[in-house]
């Protein structure tokens, strides 16, 4: 069942002056209830406008867009699908709006109307499947980048979403702040069943996906899962885009003529084949 | 001529709860015309660090020494060295694009050497140069506002500013952050360039192994305020725990020839880069047929 | 170094007047700086000093830290308790040049002086017991009567709210701006007044442009989060009024019953 | 550059509140911003250390739209003098502040004109020193003890006229693009 359907949506920014710009042109797309899709695509592509889209923060200047069989035009159902979609933004500082940790979780369900108790539940839980329960009465500014994006998405959690939309959240990030957050992420695809749209540059990140749709000038250039979207090392490298190391090493040793199977992206699937293609050599 | 640290360390807010030891007697040298990397996790003190190079902080112990002349000496002749010291280094922080605020990119790259009271022919000549160095053509771009450009245009913009300075050190502080690949690779190559074309000597922080590996001749290791390693990134990159304990990772391509080492494929494991690795994960291959 | 100021008083502790609600203690606070300029006589300013001190060494702040906060108005107190001296006309004492020093001059810049003393003891022990945000509370709390009037009590507090998250990290803004162009040779620490504001020009340039943005992320931020104002908007922390706060304000009704019962007997 | 595809809260609740998600965020940093740029700035001039907080309030009330502008002063204030540790002068300030605003903005009247401006900085900040003045010879219950400060004040003026007026232009040009 598709959870997000757009429809031919086309998205211009400052419609009718000179500088008008299209930056979603005619996209046509559907993403399933629980599955975990990965957005790729150059500076620029309309990544961040399409995400937006998913959440009613931007309308579509024509076309549809369904959440949930929700319309994000219709006013009245606008807020029920903002109930379900929660948002992480690239930048970790400009998305918690609370002095406190635990009053920043609070924010989302507050504004849903809930009972106090339930809303500390709620924060406790949310704070527990992000593992920051130790910082809950911190300051954000004292947090680290990884800890203020998982913040974040714990804010998105208390809210009950069943979809995540990540917009570029490990941008700001070292090395063990991403592989902190894409592990957070994956947790809750896989223990809750939630519906991630996971927007990055790395495509190492892409590669744990179901699924990798490629943007390139607001069209969806390629869809696929990301063994099938890899494969095609040269026609990435067109895109000004990458692969993952294992999906490059092993294109090119095809290409010198070692027999390796198709469709390896990650690490250990690369190791497993060169150690049967050494296997069978022997 | 070098940079030179001796036993520097530096604490944020001493004598408060806040107090925090954020470099613990670091040393090094930094030759001239060497290419050097800063690698360490979040918090290690690579920024604090770097921030020494060009004395925007000064040591609480220790010297730092540009051209033999210290940074933080406090008589009033060693000022105005120390003055001309620091402006050897040009410096460029992370996000440089969010601190350009000239009109037009002429004027926001003149405020570097204005302030060091160049005018006039001189001044235009070395807008022109380094705004060229950076890729972007002077006349098409001298008089735009920098805030119409895409953000890898705007982050040109803000090094270019501080090539005007004509330093003999660029330091830069994560240059790649929040690029796409295609920005990422032809700003490493611009970085390349100054370092081989202009003999700029280099020092530039980056989480990214694989960068670090192929540009820089020696390695930096930060972890905990301490410097862990200084060696060459072949070297570095092996001494695996020493790594993981500084909370990096080695590079992708190390970690497959280990993995494929382990699984009693006989690699040689001490390639980084694309080529050199699947050479010699051939040879491997080869040997054991 | 810029980042290294701390900012606000707050000193975190748990003593009785940290446990008050944060209402109770503003409005008893703005009744007792009216009652202070309303019972101008002996016998009420020793009572307030009294109260004063009580309160000080319930707050567990240390003493010398209260007394810090007097420091940036010491010599106005000093100027206004000279000027006092020589200014009231009465019984001389003693001549110096063309001033007279009287009885009632020293009486009057006696009282004065505590008058200025008391006042600001007693509001930096409520910014010293009580958190911004706790204050913040208080404030949407106490305005939200006002509402219908069109007083926006929400926003206010919701406001509030994000400028105090926002000050921290706009200081270590400032504080990486400044350094990236002292780094491109700007100078803010010598010339003259012209100079040094010109040189605030990339300073302040870069702050406002970012503070701009930051809006902008921010809005989306909370929209995202279904924010839509205050309407059928919960709290999960909410302010209570308890037993110190009842005793508290049966304590000041008391007090000012004396006080009148004193102003009207003299 | 406001965003104007940001959707605001639905149709039926918007005339309760006319406050839009938007300008509250937008009053909120700027309040942040206010305060900072009185809190932080130390130049000195002559009889101690000017601030720039009014350089901001004139820039505020010039570049935003009304409300926003005006809260922004009020509360921006209010927080220095509350964290500051003046927590007495808060509600003088915020009546002499907002005045001062008014004063800037009605007498700019929407002026491109320089020399206008410049006077309508100038007055709001007379203003603001006699506002103080009047303030302090009350607390201090002297006149001589609330003028003491009214040089200095007016000094403070003028720098931060002079600031503003540098900073105008720039970034309005900066906000257009
Ligand atoms: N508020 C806006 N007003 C006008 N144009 C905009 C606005 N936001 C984005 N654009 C333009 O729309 C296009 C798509 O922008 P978008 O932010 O969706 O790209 P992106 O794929 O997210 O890029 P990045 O990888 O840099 O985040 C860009 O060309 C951008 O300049
Ligand atoms: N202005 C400051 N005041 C107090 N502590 C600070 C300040 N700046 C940095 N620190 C602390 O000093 C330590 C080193 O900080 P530094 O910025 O040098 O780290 P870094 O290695 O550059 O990290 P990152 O990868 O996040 O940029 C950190 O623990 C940080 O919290
Ligand atoms: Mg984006
Ligand atoms: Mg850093």
């Amino acid at each position: 069942m598709s959870f997000i359907e757009f429809h031919d949506l086309t998205h211009c920014y400052n419609l009718g002056q000179k500088n008008e710009h299209r930056a979603i042109d005619g996209l046509d797309l559907s993403i399933e209830k629980g599955s975990f899709t990965a957005i790729l695509g150059q500076n620029g592509s309309g990544k961040s406008t399409l995400a937006k889209h998913i959440n009613g923060l931007l309308l579509p200047t024509s076309g549809i867009c369904l959440v949930d069989g929700k319309d994000t035009r219709n006013l009245e159902e606008l807020w029920q699908i903002r109930r379900q979609v929660g948002m992480v933004f690239q930048n970790p500082d400009n998305q918690l709006i609370a002095a406190v940790v635990e009053d920043d979780v609070a924010f989302g369900p507050e504004n849903l109307g809930l009972e106090p108790q339930v809303i500390r539940a709620k924060v406790d839980e949310a704070l527990k499947a992000v593992n920051m329960t130790k910082y809950k009465n911190f300051a954000p500014h004292l947090l680290s980048g990884g800890q203020k994006q998982r913040i974040a998405i714990a804010g998105a959690l208390a809210m009950d979403t069943e979809c995540l939309v990540l917009d570029e959240p490990t941008a700001m990030l070292d090395p063990q702040g991403r592989a902190e957050v894409l592990r957070t992420v994956r947790k809750l695809h896989e223990e809750r069943g939630i519906t991630i749209v996971y927007i990055t540059h790395f495509m190492e990140e892409a590669a744990v996906a179901d699924r990798v749709v490629l943007m390139d000038s607001g069209r969806a250039a390629a869809d696929g899962t990301p063994r099938e979207i890899f494969a095609d090392v040269p026609g990435m490298k067109k895109r000004g885009l990458d692969v993952p190391l294992a999906a490059e090493v092993s294109w090119q040793l095809r290409r010198q003529g070692i027999k390796l199977p198709d469709g390896i992206i990650t690490e250990d699937e690369l190791v497993e084949a060169l150690e049967a293609y050494t296997c069978q050599s022997n | 001529m070098s940079i030179e640290l001796k036993q520097v360390s530096y604490t944020y807010m001493p004598k408060t709860p806040y107090e925090h030891k954020a470099l613990d007697a670091v040393s090094f040298t930094l030759e001239e015309g060497s290419f050097t990397a800063i690698a360490g996790h979040t918090g290690s003190g690579k920024s604090t660090l770097v921030q020494h190079l060009n004395g925007l902080l000064h040591p609480e112990n220790g010297q730092v020494l540009v051209d033999g002349t210290d940074l933080a000496a406090s008589s009033k002749q060693g000022r105005k060295e120390a003055m001309a010291a620091r402006n050897k280094v040009g410096m460029v922080f992370q996000y440089p694009e969010q601190q350009l605020f000239e009109e037009t990119i002429a004027a926001d790259i003149a405020f570097g050497p204005k302030n060091q009271g160049i005018e006039g022919k001189e001044l235009e000549e070395r807008i022109k140069e380094s705004m060229e160095l950076m890729g972007l053509a002077y006349d098409e771009f001298k008089d735009r506002s920098p805030f119409q450009l895409s953000g890898g245009q705007k982050r040109r913009v803000a090094i270019a500013g501080v090539l005007a300075l004509h330093p003999k050190y660029l330091v830069l502080d994560e240059p790649t952050a929040g690029l796409d690949p295609l920005g990422r690779e032809a700003l490493i190559q611009t970085i390349c360039k100054l370092h081989k074309k202009w003999k700029l000597t280099i020092v530039f922080v980056s989480h990214n192994m694989e960068d670090i590996a192929r540009l820089a001749d020696s390695v930096i290791i930060m972890n905990h305020g301490k410097m862990a390693i200084k060696a060459a990134p072949q070297e570095a990159f092996m001494q695996t725990e020493l790594l993981q304990a500084a909370g990096l990772q080695e590079p992708a391509m190390l970690h497959l020839l280990h993995r494929l080492r382990e699984a009693g494929i006989p690699v040689n494991d001490n390639a980084i880069e694309l080529e050199t690795g699947i050479k010699a994960i051939r040879e491997a291959l080869s040997d054991a047929e | 170094m810029l980042s290294n100021i701390t900012i606000g008083q707050y000193f975190p502790g748990n003593s009785i007047l940290h446990r008050m609600d944060p209402r109770v203690k503003v409005l008893l606070l703005l009744l007792f700086l009216l009652e202070v300029f309303l019972f101008s006589n002996a016998v009420a300013y020793g009572i307030f000093s009294a109260i004063t001190l009580v309160m000080m060494l319930l707050s567990g702040v240390p003493l010398c830290m209260l007394l810090r906060s007097l420091k940036p108005l010491w010599w106005i107190i000093l100027f206004t308790f000279v000027i006092h001296l020589f200014s009231n006309p009465g019984t001389p004492i003693a001549t110096v040049w063309l001033f007279t020093l009287t009885w009632e001059g020293i009486q009057m810049g006696c009282f004065i002086s505590l008058r200025l003393i008391l006042l600001i003891l007693m509001s930096s022990l409520l910014t010293f017991t009580t958190s911004p945000l706790k204050l913040t509370d208080a404030m949407e709390s106490l305005l939200s009567p006002f509402r219908r009037f069109g007083l926006p009590a929400h926003e206010l507090a919701m406001m509030m709210t994000i400028a105090l998250r926002f000050i921290p990290t706009l200081i270590e803004e400032t504080d990486k701006i400044m350094k990236a162009q002292q780094s491109r040779g700007a100078d803010f620490t010598t010339g003259n007044v012209m100079k040094r504001l010109r040189n605030m020009v990339p300073i302040l340039v870069p702050l406002f442009l970012s503070a701009f943005r930051r809006a902008d992320e921010l809005a989306m931020a909370m929209e995202a989060r279904c924010y839509r104002g205050g309407i059928g908007r919960t709290q999960m922390k909410s302010l209570k009024t308890g037993g110190i706060d009842y005793l508290a304000i049966g304590g000041f009704v008391i007090l000012t019953a004396a006080l009148l019962g004193i102003k009207l007997s003299t | 550059m406001v965003n104007t595809n940001i959707i605001h809260a639905p149709k039926d609740l918007s005339h309760q509140t006319k406050w839009t998600t938007q300008s509250i965020c937008l009053t909120a940093v700027m309040t942040a911003l206010v305060f900072l740029t009185t809190f932080v700035p130390r130049i000195p001039i002559p009889l101690g250390y000017a601030h720039l907080g009014d350089a901001a309030i004139f820039l505020l009330v010039l570049l935003l739209p009304k409300r926003p502008a005006f809260l922004a002063v009020c509360l921006g204030s209010a927080l220095s003098d509350l964290l500051g540790g003046f927590p007495l002068w808060i509600l003088p300030t915020i009546l002499i502040k907002f005045v001062m605003a008014w004063i800037a903005w009605k007498l700019n009247g929407g002026a491109v004109n320089l020399l206008r401006t410049a006077a309508a900085f100038l007055l709001a900040s007379l203003w603001m020193t006699v506002g103080y003045t009047a303030f302090g010879a009350l607390l201090y219950n002297s006149l001589s003890a609330g003028l003491a400060s009214a040089p200095g004040l007016f000094l403070e003026g003028i720098v931060n006229t002079a600031a503003a007026l540098l900073l105008l232009p720039v970034i309005k040009r900066a906000r257009q693009n």
